[in-house]
């Protein structure tokens, strides 16, 4: 069995997905997805050993060669994914179980869960497939799923936020198939490592050019990065809190992994960087990104809209990585991939716990919280302060590798624009903490109590964890450096 | 008798695991309090195991956990690291004694998250005490700003959390934008950030980069006060007292200008910066920090204030020792680390023991108050003079050290700036203990001394600023080890 | 409509030559054009015809939501399944050459599960949504 | 094709428009059929002209037929439209040729499902074959993607109003 | 230069251009998807166009016939209208749900409303 995992890993939560429709009973569905989660998790878990000790593992769907058929390749990089996306998966499931009894109509819950699948499922399968069209299937499986769940939140907003993702995400995707459907006409394959084989001996048409343009734009806007960001703020403030804490700690980061895989395996380090000059188009956009959104999230009330904003800045710590084009940059972006998604899912989460007692997320009804939530609020600064990058988090292993690329390439501006961005996040986090630490208690919150185990043992797991990889990074670090040693290629 | 290794180690434990237990035990306040004494002992004696052995020449390591690749947490117990440990070991306890006076005098609110955080912080200035390389300084580093945070604001007023938000402001920013970045850059340059006798970067970085690197750690390095970076101490006062004796005496700026000697002295290394004229300018910002910051000492009327000031001003005697680079200097910056922190602690005991008997913040209303709190004001009187460097005080040790390494190095501007500025710290205390037993007081007072543990712990803060100069020996032959100066 | 009797007695008419010609492009898509999906949409239109023609309810009496909403799970499950099946004869996911005595007859039942599973998943699925739709007003 | 997409455009009636959109999909699909696209065929003109079509009319029976036009400016858009334009047109001028046999699409992969799916897989009609075998994983993803729709219609439609107000009561 | 042999493509990007915009500037929402139902369907075209040899037939196997057009391409696109209709379904079913929150399906009002609600 242990050479199908690669594809067990996707399909056993396919398979649930559908089984959730058949039952009613709220709870029976959690558990079954609950379960599932974790399977998923030790599978990504022994998948990433057996990469890491043996290489390369090619799965050939149907038992048909690639390029004919479609192949599932999972190297250091997707698998790295794999477990991020699980991980998250499992912790965050566990933790639904109250939080979407408490925001969803009860006769729709198996309906969510299914959704809540098919929404791991679609980015489980973008990761792990080695083929172009297949990214562009699955990635329709993860958006839809992702619509649905962004439109079920409670404020009627909720649903204009979903439509607008809607229209924006699929624009994305029409974008992405452009491209994909342009570098086919070229080469005709859609295998990647075949593509990656093929490409060179036309890359210097229009044609391919075009389609690097186009895949990078329908990226771009599944990755929210900035100016393609605008479905982000308002999906992530209105959806369910579980759903966010999902989608904000793994949905950008698997569409940032696709527009990696393209970058650097399939498009090659010359092409991108060599003759599209993409790191020249980045970096502006990542400067941007990083300085006005921490900004914007310094303004905000609603405090997901801030850690919202919050979001599309710390991508741009990502994307600037990535622009400049050196392994330490990369190092710096794959990292910060895997730690954001820890403490960005478990600061949702603990907002979570906020919204499931409170009712509400808005700054001034958070006033003297930590009083009545003291573990909830003490898991949120600490998520804040892995976000501002102090050390022993995992935001400092990621601001260090970050700095440390900027460094090598002499790029003074960057160090200072990284180091200035960081004391936004000061501001931002602070502010909430300052609100629910030192304001005194409304009327309406002191019969608050403290949000039930079930929410916090989730939530401070993710935060133990960017703890545990603050502290002893050896494990997250070699791993990715391995990854940028597979993705870069023969290069280095 | 327990190993070096796990002495360092227990030393970072035993505070943390206080603040655990105080957690615990926050409902029943007699128990919770002697958790903290009893802690604070266990931490005495610890630190104290390992005195011998760094005497004897010794330097303990432990390296725990790879935190990055090739780059560990590590611990190492180094002369001046000792002099740090013990000195904060040592006030711990006098100021868990005091604080339970001052807190129960004023019914202060939150007094567990108090001892709590109070806890912690001493766990950070271990950590940065035998921190063995930069990324391990950093991390205790940050730790106590965050940890002393909660301190500043006590109060939870909307002036405690304006200089809460300057406090934090400045430490966090200067730390993570220069110090954070001049530690990655000395790793990228070096490929290591460990203490390194003679310099790390000796060797490694010349010309106007050493200038430039020098400027973002001594200005990374918020806690050591220079100016124009000073702002977060003079806000800090809106603490209770202990934090402010803490602050100023022991933790944070102690941490700081520690950071400031360590950096010099192990990662620049002397030669290095006598060698580059890039370097140069550091002599001047202290220098200029000290004359500024007495002169507005003498201006300020809140008690407290003034003391702040003054603390600006002696933290720049430390660098301003550090940076005249002769060994002798060097030996003075690290005495008067110590002598300072047993003449500050004294100064503020005295500050919050006045205001707790009797309500007074104010230089101006204390004419006459030596006769009401005599103990009180002695002490007072005892640490005026450590600061002024004047004999039976313990300050007269370093400063003369700081001449004569000033001397040996043909500093003579660094010579007319000291005794400059002994004469204005003279300017500004010797009024207050003049008015205090000279003056008559204008209004009816009817109060008496403070509580017992408070008199009690500001009388051994006394004592110890005057044992200092009778018997040198311990802190001298730490000192001299640090500079490598015979004994 | 539902007065109309001329609609009626067309769509009594037309909907059993739909069905079966849904059923035909099902089973024909080996051959010629056609397959599951558009079976599936050919089943479903004729279904919706069905429901404007004689209403929504009464349609719901004959095909309940409930019943279809177990066939939308049932067709992704049988496909899915399918996958597995080959997995556990011996081969790689979906792959077919093991499901029968030789690899051609097992493709072949192989693309008639699947395409069975896609047909009913999406006659299924677009007369639930049609429901769905409907069932606003 | 192109009068009834331009004509969408600028169309204010709805029904109208819907009308015109059904219309041009089954032009489209007549278009795939001139280009040996079958299945393709078939397909969009059961869904375009049909599925689609019925969706969008049970909509606008819900919402209403007419279109308020806002008044954004229009320069925006335009360009974003004009640049994409732009960039494709750009992407076509080192395409192969229409219909040019020798394109690299027809030389690699392409051809081996032509040649081999007979023996391979066996039915004659090769795009059923590489639908439900060679690629049969991307259908099992399509199937997975209606049945997605499915779950995200049943959540948003599954509920009549009358239940959603009992529980905005309750709480 | 023989760009006769574009003009085929070019037809289609106009038509491709023309559902984009319908989709960034109509303030409708049902005409929104309308434009994003013509956009996606001029881009299987030009999938499909890709996929024809001249002179070739369907491919369906049959006596005879040696020169197919391409099946690949038939096979994404019809897996994308597959995609497209689903996309579509779900769109108009938010749509119906915003007419009955805001009771309007206009962009703007629907701002307004949200704007006047803070």
């Amino acid at each position: 069995m242990i050479n199908h995992l690669p594809i067990l890993q996707v399909v056993i939560p396919l398979l649930v997905a559908p089984l959730c429709v058949l039952f009613r009973s709220p709870r029976l569905v959690w558990s079954i997805a609950a379960l599932t989660c974790w399977i998923i998790l030790v599978i990504a878990g022994v998948l990433l050993h057996e990469v890491l000790s043996n290489g390369v593992i090619s799965y050939e769907i149907g038992g048909w060669a690639a390029p004919w058929g479609i192949e599932y390749r999972l190297d250091e990089a997707n698998t790295l994914v794999l477990l991020i996306v699980s991980g998250i998966a499992a912790v965050v499931t566990s933790y639904a179980r109250l939080s979407v009894e408490h925001e969803i109509a009860e006769d729709t819950i198996p309906l969510f869960y299914s959704a809540w699948m098919l929404c791991i499922t679609g980015l489980l399968g973008i990761t792990a497939t080695g083929d172009a069209f297949n990214v562009f299937v699955f990635l329709e499986i993860s958006s839809l799923s992702t619509y649905a769940m962004i439109a079920m939140g409670k404020d009627r907003r909720a649903l204009t936020a979903s439509f607008q993702y809607l229209v924006m995400g699929t624009i994305g995707a029409t974008f992405i198939l452009i491209g994909i459907g342009l570098m086919y006409m070229m080469t005709g394959t859609l295998n990647m490592a075949d593509l990656a084989q093929r490409l060179p001996a036309v890359s210097d048409t229009r044609t391919i050019r075009a389609a690097a343009a186009f895949l990078t734009v329908g990226l771009s806007l599944k990755i929210a990065l900035l100016p393609l960001h605008l479905w982000l703020p308002n999906a992530y403030a209105y959806a369910p809190s579980a759903a966010t804490a999902l989608l904000a700690a793994t949905a950008t980061k698997v569409a940032l992994y696709v527009a990696l895989r393209f970058m650097f395996t399939v498009q090659g380090v010359d092409f991108t960087f060599g003759q599209m000059r993409l790191d020249l188009i980045l970096l502006p956009l990542s400067v941007v990104a990083l300085l006005a959104m921490s900004m914007v999230a310094i303004f905000q009330t609603n405090v997901k809209r801030l850690l919202a904003y919050s979001s599309v800045a710390q991508i741009g710590y990502m994307t600037l990585g990535i622009s400049m084009a050196s392994a330490t940059g990369l190092t710096g972006s794959i990292l910060h991939i895997f730690n954001h998604a820890l403490m960005k899912g478990g600061l949702f989460l603990a907002l979570g716990a906020i919204m499931y007692r409170v009712g509400s997320v808005e700054l001034d009804k958070l006033a003297g919280i930590a009083k009545r939530m003291p573990w909830t609020m003490a898991a949120f600064v600490a998520g804040g302060l892995s976000l501002i990058g102090v050390p022993t988090s995992v935001g400092f292993i990621s601001k260090w590798y970050l700095i440390l690329a900027a460094l090598e390439k002499g790029w003074w501006p960057v160090v200072m624009l990284i180091v200035f961005t960081s004391l936004l996040a000061v501001i931002y986090i602070w502010r909430v903490i300052e609100v629910a630490y030192f304001h005194a208690a409304t009327d309406e919150n002191s019969g608050i109590k403290e949000a039930p185990l079930s929410l916090l043992l989730p939530t401070w797991l993710l935060i133990g964890a960017s703890y545990y990889f603050g502290i002893d990074s050896s494990l997250s670090t070699s791993t990715a450096k391995l990854a940028v040693l597979r993705l870069w290629g023969g290069g280095l | 008798m327990i190993t070096a290794q796990t002495a360092i180690l227990l030393a970072i434990t035993i505070p943390l695991l206080a603040g655990v237990l105080i957690a615990l035990t926050g409902k029943h306040p007699n128990l919770r309090e002697a958790v903290t004494l009893l802690a604070s002992l266990a931490l005495l004696l610890t630190v104290s195991s390992l005195l011998p052995a760094v005497l004897n020449g010794q330097q303990p390591i432990l390296n725990w956990i790879e935190m990055l690749p090739g780059l560990s947490i590590r611990f190492q117990v180094e002369p001046l690291g000792m002099m740090f440990a013990s000195v904060a070991a040592l006030l711990w306890p006098v100021n868990s004694l005091y604080s339970i006076g001052y807190m129960r005098g004023n019914n202060e609110k939150n007094q567990t998250r108090f001892y709590i955080c109070f806890a912690i912080a001493i766990a950070s200035v271990m950590g940065i005490a035998f921190a063995g390389n930069l990324l391990t300084l950093f991390i205790f580093y940050e730790a106590l700003t965050l940890s002393t945070y909660p301190l500043v604001t006590h109060s939870g007023s909307e002036n405690a959390m304006k200089s809460g938000r300057v406090y934090l402001g400045i430490l966090i920013s200067t730390s993570i934008a220069l110090l954070l970045v001049a530690i990655i850059w000395t790793w990228q340059v070096t490929g290591s950030t460990e203490f390194t006798p003679g310099g790390l970067l000796n060797g490694k970085l010349q010309g106007p980069a050493v200038g430039i690197m020098l400027l973002l750690y001594m200005y990374g390095i918020g806690k050591a006060a220079l100016m124009p970076i000073h702002r977060w101490l003079p806000a800090a006062m809106v603490a209770p007292t202990p934090v402010s004796a803490l602050l100023h005496a022991v933790a944070v700026v102690k941490a700081g200008v520690f950071t400031v000697v360590k950096v010099i002295v192990y990662i620049f290394g002397l030669d290095l910066l006598r060698s580059e004229s890039s370097a140069q300018w550091l002599l001047y910002a202290a220098a200029f920090t000290i004359i500024v910051a007495s002169v507005i000492a003498l201006r300020q009327d809140n008690l407290k204030r003034r003391l702040a000031y003054s603390t600006v001003s002696q933290l720049a005697y430390v660098v301003l020792a550090t940076a005249i680079l002769a060994p002798l200097s060097v030996a003075a910056a690290a005495l008067h680390i110590v002598a300072h922190a047993f003449g500050k602690i004294t100064l503020f005991f005295a500050a919050g023991s006045i205001y707790t008997a009797s309500g007074k913040t104010m230089v101006s209303q204390l004419n006459g108050i030596g006769y009401r709190m005599p103990w009180t004001m002695g002490a007072f009187a005892i640490g005026s003079l450590s600061m002024i460097g004047v004999p039976p005080a313990a300050g007269f040790i370093s400063k003369w050290y700081l001449l004569l390494g000033a001397v040996d190095a043909q500093q003579w501007f660094a010579i007319g700036i000291i005794i400059i500025s002994t004469l204005l710290n003279a300017a500004y205390f010797i009024p207050i203990i003049y008015a205090a037993f000279f003056k008559t007081s204008d209004a009816a007072n009817t109060h008496g001394e403070s509580p017992l543990p408070m008199v009690i712990a500001l009388l051994i803060t006394a004592c110890l600023t005057l044992l200092m100069f009778l018997f040198p020996q311990i802190p001298l032959a730490l000192a001299q080890q640090l500079a490598g100066v015979g004994a | 409509m539902k007065r109309n009797p001329v609609l009626r007695v067309i769509t009594d008419l037309l909907l059993p030559p739909i069905l079966l010609f849904a059923l035909y492009v099902q089973f024909h898509g080996d051959y010629g054009p056609g397959g599951g999906f558009q079976a599936g949409v050919i089943f479903a239109a004729g279904i919706i015809l069905y429901a404007l023609v004689y209403g929504l309810k009464k349609t719901q009496r004959v095909l309940p939501p409930q019943r279809i909403r177990v066939f939308v799970a049932l067709g992704v499950l049988l496909y899915a399944g399918t996958g597995i099946a080959g997995l556990l004869l011996g081969g790689n996911y979906l792959d077919y050459n093991v499901l029968g005595s030789n690899p051609l007859a097992g493709q072949h039942l192989g693309i008639l599960l699947v395409e069975l599973g896609v047909g009913i998943t999406v006659a299924a699925v677009m007369i639930m949504v049609f429901y769905m739709f409907a069932g606003r007003k | 094709m192109a009068v009834s997409a331009i004509a969408i455009v600028r169309l204010r009636s709805l029904f109208a428009a819907v009308m015109l959109t059904s219309i041009y999909s089954l032009l489209s699909a007549s278009f795939f059929l001139t280009l040996d696209a079958v299945d393709v065929a078939f397909t969009e003109a059961a869904v375009g002209a049909g599925i689609t079509t019925v969706l969008f009319l049970s909509t606008l029976a819900l919402v209403g037929r007419h279109s308020q036009e806002s008044h954004h400016t229009r320069w925006l858009p335009l360009g974003v439209v004009t640049l994409t334009g732009a960039a494709l047109i750009y992407a076509t001028l080192d395409m192969p040729r229409f219909g040019d046999p020798a394109a690299p699409v027809h030389q690699h992969v392409a051809p081996r499902y032509i040649e081999q799916s007979a023996q391979e897989v066996g039915p004659p009609n090769i795009v059923t074959s590489v639908l439900a075998s060679y690629r049969g994983y991307d259908t099992l993803g399509e199937v997975t993607v209606v049945f997605t729709a499915a779950i995200g219609v049943m959540l948003l439609l599954g509920r009549s109003r009358k239940d959603k107000q009992d529980d905005e009561h309750e709480t | 230069m023989d760009l006769l042999g574009l003009y085929n493509y070019w037809i289609v990007i106009l038509l491709m251009m023309a559902g984009f915009y319908i989709v960034i500037s109509c303030g409708n929402l049902v005409k929104k998807i309308i434009g994003l139902n013509i956009f996606q369907t001029s881009v299987f075209i030009l999938f499909i166009s890709m996929g024809k040899v001249s002179g070739g037939t369907a491919p369906i196997l049959a006596e005879g016939i040696t020169r197919f057009s391409n099946p690949l391409p038939h096979v994404l696109i019809l897996t994308a209208i597959v995609v497209g209709v689903a996309t579509t379904s779900l769109g108009l079913a938010i749509v119906v749900r915003i007419h009955e929150t805001y009771n309007t399906v206009n962009e703007d009002e629907i701002h307004q409303q949200d704007e006047d609600a803070e």
